[in-house]
């Protein structure tokens, strides 16, 4: 194909119809593809189109320009109804220059014989090596199939701005309104909110590269699409996992977040450090996250239940004073956005890889509650809930959420603020004669702290073990009678629960078992599997410790259950792992130590979400089996 | 006020007794263990401030010294060793109308705390820290820490020490936005008083280092200092401590030092021929982290409400 | 019983044989019970009788004089045969006041009707309070049915030295010897020993005092007993565990122990840091636990495996470094000295809390070793395994032991050394051209490490993921290949183990699985079960990850199977507990979950070894179920 | 010697070549970032010094500068957020005959790793120890650190931070046993060589501050001080640094300060309007802690063995 080619073929047009399409738009990083991606997604949720947006972020912070490893932007996948996760491969990629896509070329991001919309400007660079690399990459491109368009959009741009490195995202934005026959005016408008506080002059010029981009795709582009939109009757809001945790923590009534910067948790401090405050709330930056973790044990402690945000190697190092907020019984919410693991591990990648440490992380016996929010929704309504849970039981509850919700977007119902999410305010009545610090119930273990401040009511919280009036004590007895209350509140918790929901037929060939941010794309696997007459179905666990009840009765009604997960086991085809020595996924073996069930696992670890046809594929050679 | 004073004297004697008897009389210190000489000293600053028991919270780490807030009838957080800092702040920072007391150990505050210790100078917020620098591990029985002198014998260090000793004090004075840094010994009662309480009169962090005899683990090491009365370098200014006619008969040594002055402080930090008793740096114009963060919004349900609705009018589609 | 009586009875006397005898000294602390119990036990030991010691430590450093929770002393389990733990209730006690056996009462610690030698001189003592508190104890204690002999030790001592006080323990000690039947001889070779450094006037003084004892007994008690002793063939040695960890250390050729002070760890570094440095090694005090983790990191990155020992709450601060020493593939050896958790917890207690966290403690997939010694015997060579698998497939290696082991005594084997225990020099020959500093075998996982120094062979370790070259990468495919190395080490290193041995039948009504120090005394309950025909037997796992091979053949020949351990389970019997909610204990959650067995457990967390006749009861009620 | 100094050289540059195509070609730093200088002048350093690749080790944290051993063609240990003192004290300690450095960032060292930091000072060991003080959290993206001047507007501070800035100089200064401190600026290649240099040839921990640009996220904060060469102070001593003919004519504010001069130090540390560029401080008699503690005995299988069976005899029955 040559630069000409569209321009020609533009005569003949086609709108194709599509129930779905993956898109991504990808650049240096600092040439606005991730805005432009975002934009997109914003419009093709305002058409009423299902959405899924996913972040394309370099390891690197500036990685150097025209590098392989560069690529920066976002990828959508819309769709005609609601969409769960991001999809497999990309259908159509942009890109501002030819080095990003072999990044992507080469992590076999794009679909056979996908169509690309290549910026040409380099073809006729000064620099030799970078046109004759360019050229070189097209025909590579063309060779091996994929339809190449060549988009002279800086040309284009400088039409309009003197900057087109500025602009050409917006151009590109345009272009893709036209393919996807999207309404021009939600566009405008959309632009208008995300520049929002910029001058009005800066919101004029992109509208101008805006419709400049549609009006050249009209012009020289043989084909667009249609993606019949199904729009939701609710309002709509469109964000990330990150927000929504910091939406939930401002919704909860918490006042406090204490933290220290690790990636990817940080985006929800940064957020909440820009708005809490417009609520009278505060984020405290520690000097570690022992302090932070501290910090907020201290402000629960004297007052209401407060919430500490992290990721693994924080969450490691937390364990001793998550430890002491157990043994004190202090409400705390602890956030621990998983990422790649062990260690630093791979800190920007997905991984379901701390369920164990968050459940089993501190030493001796620290019962605390674990939730893992599985859509993005889900990541607002968690923490309402789990800062009512910590509140009720004075437990500290673990949040798990990972790098793909965190930086993931998807259109969810606007929620309705509602009172009761608010803690109620912290008691300072005073302490009525007799009344002890520790005078757990003999059936649930619960007891009502007292808050500093309420008369009669000193003592001395500790984490040694200590008696009903918080008094230390070596007693066999009290030892064991502290035990026996903190453990039990867990039950208590448990009772309170309803049992999960199948997706699905009731009973089957094989259930799939999930939790966190795999949710979508298990249903999604085993919904087209149902839909060829297999047997499968799956459930969900949003609580993970404890479990709901009424578990053991739904795998046993299967012939096969497994789980899938994105945290390590070992592969039972490896030459010296058996039976007697596999190490299996966290879930499963949770499940299959509470249950006795014989549930199989497969997991994949390799710091992407795991693509619903990979999982279609395990779950076909499993029913196999 | 002076009523609710004397009142309030009288309750701190019965629950004294209380105290005394939900502890089994004695607080569990070894016989001649300076954290007692410590108690006095906080428990007369309570009673002559009429501090109300629920509204003081005393927060500890872990050690002989962290065992404190067990002593007095007020509220307290016996908590981890090491963290006594941090937790004590997250109480004052949402609990500013809290008196807030913090006990740390050598150990506790200068080798596992030493970094949160750094911060909280920073931050400044409005606790009275009590440093009970007894040289040693005490409840871990008898380890060096670091503010061990070099070649004192341990468990550890069966054939000495080995490295110079710590000096709290001039690694206190180095650190941004120190307010107010002290030193005081638990054998002279009286200025060991004065100092607890200009301390807790201080707007800000107050850092005092107390040289606390452990008889148990070191029986004689503070002996020298003790018997020579002149090994005691009392600090006094108009602006800080002045020295009664008791002290001043005792302790010859004296020296006028204006608190203002950070460098003549650093130096004084760092002599070692004599122990520097008064205060060696004050600042009171500082700000409190706990105010600088204080939120100017009423914390309401409205403006929860309205504050979140304008958040999801920026994601609504 | 009047302080005359027993000089009357003296006429009377009859030695008793018995099979075995649990006898305690108590006094306040400084007052000498300890060496005099531990005394007793080493001449008990060279009697050729089996022993085993327990201390008796008071919660406070130095509690007041006189109080009930002062109790400061020993307690020796003496038997004709092997002796494996420290027994049930004790039979006979020697306390220096009536207050500190108050204490013991109520911990219920003493069998009914024991007998007690009680220091008499309190019954004279000026004050007023002091005498009545006696009398009324005594009367007390002889109302309750125990034999009380008052003694007027105080008296008899000042017969021969100046401060009694300093002596007691001895003439103690000599009445002990007749009561015993034990030669004096050896009594005296023991304390020449004991205070081998001291002048000899001091030797000479305690043996007299020692012989004042043994005469006085003679002439004035109406009882003694005698122990058929069984002497060892081999020569024997007497230590408690922590010594035996710090011999380990010295004996496996490591040179470097990092450490931070708790207890009760605290005093394998105390010994160690009086000996090490006596054959080249060191021990370094760190500024906390996360410094002493990494301090050993680094030195075992630079040469050869090093070790840092710890308890609990250390151990929860050192797992984010581990998680490093497990990503770069460097070997280490945590000792944790279990101790009452959760939190600061029970410090000086026992308990088999930190299982879960040692397995699952570190964020994301961090495979390690974990063993635990069940025997003092065991810890001693369990250091030495550890060093061995830390070296030979450069992992984590952490080994559990607890306060049980960590303070008992018992003889054991002397130890004959061996080179082959000692670690090889580390490598510094120059690296083969092109050689990979993580050339994981594609079978095992293993792979060679380059040490620095060694030429060619510079690369940097990180604990990001990681290609075979030591680079970062954010390859999809090179953190799995990561992943599966560090975990496949694993299961190459348990095709190496051998099945556990099953004590008793090899199958049965009921299998008793345990772990760590409870081997003693459950073997004692199930070998007096199945004296008395039950079908019970029990294995013991010295690994608990890897689990040895052969595990669920052993299992599946019972027709019941429970773990026994000191680690928190709820109880069925809890009003809201059931199988969907009850939580078990460490070792029966692996169990069920690696072999799909209804693995029942049952669980004591009351800061005390579990006793041989409460397992016996917990295994009847079991058999009967 | 001269000939393995020119070998060296020669295999450096061939070691640059193969650093360059392995790290594809650039390190993977900001154009514009001080690392890059900072890189620029150590490896200079190693070439001049003909320091051997494999007897060499640099030990990092985690953040934007502990990046830095990977751009090393010698040994290297990329650790953990905050851990790079502790680990390279454990190569030090069993490894003396190593040349270690340590590369850490000022979040790494000074917030996270404070503690260590302290104690890292106390011992005294002989560490080289690059502090690349940008004064903001570079790898996660623009926080606050300590070191950032109060009013930096960053993602965790986005209506200005609170505090004042920690001064690393002035903490390290009150720190027993500190035996090197000093401070350089990426933007005066020269006296950074220098600076690098001597805290190389030093005995003992040398603690050398880089302010360090970071233009990605503070783009003009170092602006005023790069424009204006007075408020730069070089220190000079005949004892210390002498300053070359060059350098003089661009930076007239020099200060002759004798390095041994402790309370000098501390307030020159503290001095604000200027940033003072040289050694502030160096004692070279204070010893190491890896030669106080290195063991007399040397390690055989036979003084194994023998210890082994003399503590048996001990507990022998
Ligand atoms: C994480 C942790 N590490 C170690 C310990 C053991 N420990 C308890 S107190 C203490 C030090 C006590 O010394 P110091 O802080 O000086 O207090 P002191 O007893 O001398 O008053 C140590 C190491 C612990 N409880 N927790
Ligand atoms: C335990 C832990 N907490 C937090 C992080 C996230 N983190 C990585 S680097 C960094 C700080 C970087 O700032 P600095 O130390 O100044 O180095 P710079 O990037 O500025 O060179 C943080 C907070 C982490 N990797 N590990
Ligand atoms: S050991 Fe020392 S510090 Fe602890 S109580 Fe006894 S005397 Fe006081
Ligand atoms: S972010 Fe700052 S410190 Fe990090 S590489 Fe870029 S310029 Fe350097
Ligand atoms: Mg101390
Ligand atoms: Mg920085």
């Amino acid at each position: 194909m040559t630069l000409e080619m569209p321009l020609k073929k533009a005569k003949q047009k086609a709108t194709t119809t599509l129930k779905e399409h993956i898109v991504e738009i990808i650049s240096d990083s600092g040439e606005g593809a991730q805005r432009c991606g975002q934009s997109l997604g914003a419009i093709a949720a305002r058409m009423g189109n299902g959405i899924w947006t996913t972040e394309i972020i370099p390891a690197e912070i500036r990685p150097p320009a025209r590098s392989v490893a560069g690529a920066s932007g976002n990828r959508i996948r819309i769709g005609s109804s609601y969409i769960t996760n991001g999809g497999d491969e990309t259908d159509l990629v942009v890109a501002f220059n030819e080095q990003v896509l072999l990044g992507r070329v080469r992590d076999r991001e794009l679909k056979p014989g996908c169509i690309i919309l290549l910026e040409s400007m380099w073809r006729k660079h000064p620099d030799l090596n970078t046109s004759m690399a360019y050229v070189e990459t097209h025909d590579r491109l063309v060779a091996a199939g994929y339809k190449v368009y060549e988009i002279p959009m800086e040309q284009e741009c400088l039409l309009i701005v003197a900057n087109a490195r500025q602009g050409k995202n917006m151009f590109a934005l345009g272009m893709l309104c036209h393919i996807y026959s999207f309404d021009l005016q939600m566009a405008r408008e959309q632009i208008a909110l995300t520049f929002g506080k910029k001058a009005q002059s800066v919101i004029d010029s992109n509208i101008k590269l805006l419709e400049a981009g549609q009006q050249w795709a009209q012009a020289n582009l043989d084909f667009s699409f249609h993606i019949p939109a199904s729009p939701a009757q609710k309002p709509q809001i469109v964000i990330n996992g990150n927000t929504a945790v910091a939406l939930g923590i401002m919704a909860s009534g918490m006042e406090l977040c204490a933290m220290y910067p690790i990636t990817p948790a940080t985006s929800t401090s940064h957020y909440l450090s820009d708005v809490f405050e417009k609520v009278g709330g505060l984020v405290h930056q520690a000097e570690d996250e022992i302090a932070a973790c501290a910090f907020a044990v201290g402000a629960s402690y004297a007052s209401k239940c407060t919430v500490t945000v992290t990721s693994g190697p924080g969450y490691s190092l937390k364990q001793e004073v998550i430890g002491l907020a157990v043994m004190a019984e202090i409400p705390l919410v602890v956030v621990n956005v998983q990422r790649g693991g062990p260690s630093t591990g791979q800190p920007t990648k997905v991984e379901q890889g701390d369920l164990m440490t968050a459940i089993f992380g501190s030493h001796g016996d620290a019962p605390k509650v674990v939730m893992a929010p599985a859509t993005i929704e889900d990541c607002f309504y968690s923490i309402i809930t789990a800062r009512k849970i910590a509140e009720a039981f004075n437990m500290v509850v673990v949040v798990l959420t990972d790098a793909s919700l965190s930086s993931s977007q998807q259109p969810f119902t606007r929620p309705q603020f509602n009172e009761s999410w608010l803690a109620p305010p912290f008691d300072q009545s005073p302490v009525p004669e007799g009344a002890k610090p520790y005078d757990w119930d003999a059936t649930t273990g619960l007891a009502r702290r007292f808050i500093p401040g309420q008369p009669g009511g000193m003592h001395t919280v500790t984490g040694l073990a200590h008696d009903r009036q918080s008094h230390v004590a070596y007693d066999p007895e009290i030892n064991h009678e502290g035990l026996r209350a903190r453990s039990l509140k867990l039950a208590a918790l448990q009772k309170t629960l309803s049992p999960p929901e199948v997706f699905g037929d009731a009973e089957g060939d094989l259930l799939v078992v999930g939790w966190g941010s795999t949710k979508g794309a298990i249903e999604e696997a085993v919904e087209s599997l149902r839909a060829e007459g297999k047997n499968v179905s799956s459930i969900h666990l949003r609580f993970l410790l404890p479990m709901q009840p009424g578990i053991k009765e739904v795998l046993q009604r299967f012939k096969k259950v497994m789980t899938i997960e994105t945290n390590w086991s070992d592969s039972p085809d490896d030459e010296i792992i058996d039976e007697s020595n596999r190490r299996y996924s966290s879930l499963a073996i949770l499940l299959r130590s509470r249950y006795l069930v014989d549930v199989d696992c497969w997991s994949e670890v390799k710091g992407q979400p795991v693509k619903p046809s990979t999982i279609r594929r395990v779950l076909l050679a499993k029913l196999k089996k | 006020m002076k009523h609710s004073a004397t009142e309030c004297l009288l309750k701190m004697y019965d629950e004294q007794h209380e105290l005394e008897d939900y502890q089994s009389g004695v607080p569990r210190w070894c016989t001649g263990c300076g954290d007692n000489a410590i108690l006095t000293a906080v428990q007369r600053l309570c009673r002559d401030e009429a501090l109300r028991p629920e509204k003081t919270v005393f927060v500890s780490g872990i050690g002989c010294s962290s065992r404190f807030p067990h002593y007095m009838k007020t509220y307290g957080f016996h908590t981890l060793h090491g963290r006594a800092l941090p937790i004590a702040e997250g109480v004052k920072m949402v609990r500013p109308d809290l008196t807030v007391f913090v006990n740390t150990g050598d150990g506790d505050c200068c080798s596992i705390g030493a970094a949160h210790w750094i911060h909280a100078i920073r931050y400044n917020m409005n606790l009275t820290v009590f440093l009970h620098d007894n040289q040693i591990y005490g409840l871990t029985k008898k380890q060096a820490s670091p503010t061990s002198p070099i070649g004192t014998k341990s468990n550890t260090t069966p054939r000495g020490s080995y490295l110079d000793a710590l000096n709290p004090l001039s690694v206190t004075l180095g650190i941004a936005n120190a307010s107010f840094v002290a030193q005081a010994v638990d054998w002279i009662p009286e200025s060991l008083f004065e100092i607890v309480k200009a301390a807790y009169h201080h707007k800000g962090l107050s850092f005092v280092r107390i040289l606390q005899r452990c008889p148990e683990w070191l029986p004689k090491s503070l002996d020298p200092w003790m018997q020579d009365p002149d090994s005691i370098q009392l600090l006094h200014h108009e602006n800080a401590l002045k020295l009664s006619a008791g002290l001043s008969k005792v302790y010859k040594n004296q020296l006028l030092h204006d608190p203002l002055d950070m460098n003549r402080a650093r130096e004084i930090a760092s002599t070692d021929h004599v122990i520097p008793v008064g205060i060696l740096y004050q600042n009171r114009d500082i700000p409190c982290y706990e105010e600088t963060r204080q939120s100017k919004v009423l914390r309401t349900t409205e403006t929860i409400r309205n504050g979140f609705e304008t958040e999801l009018d920026k994601y609504s589609v």
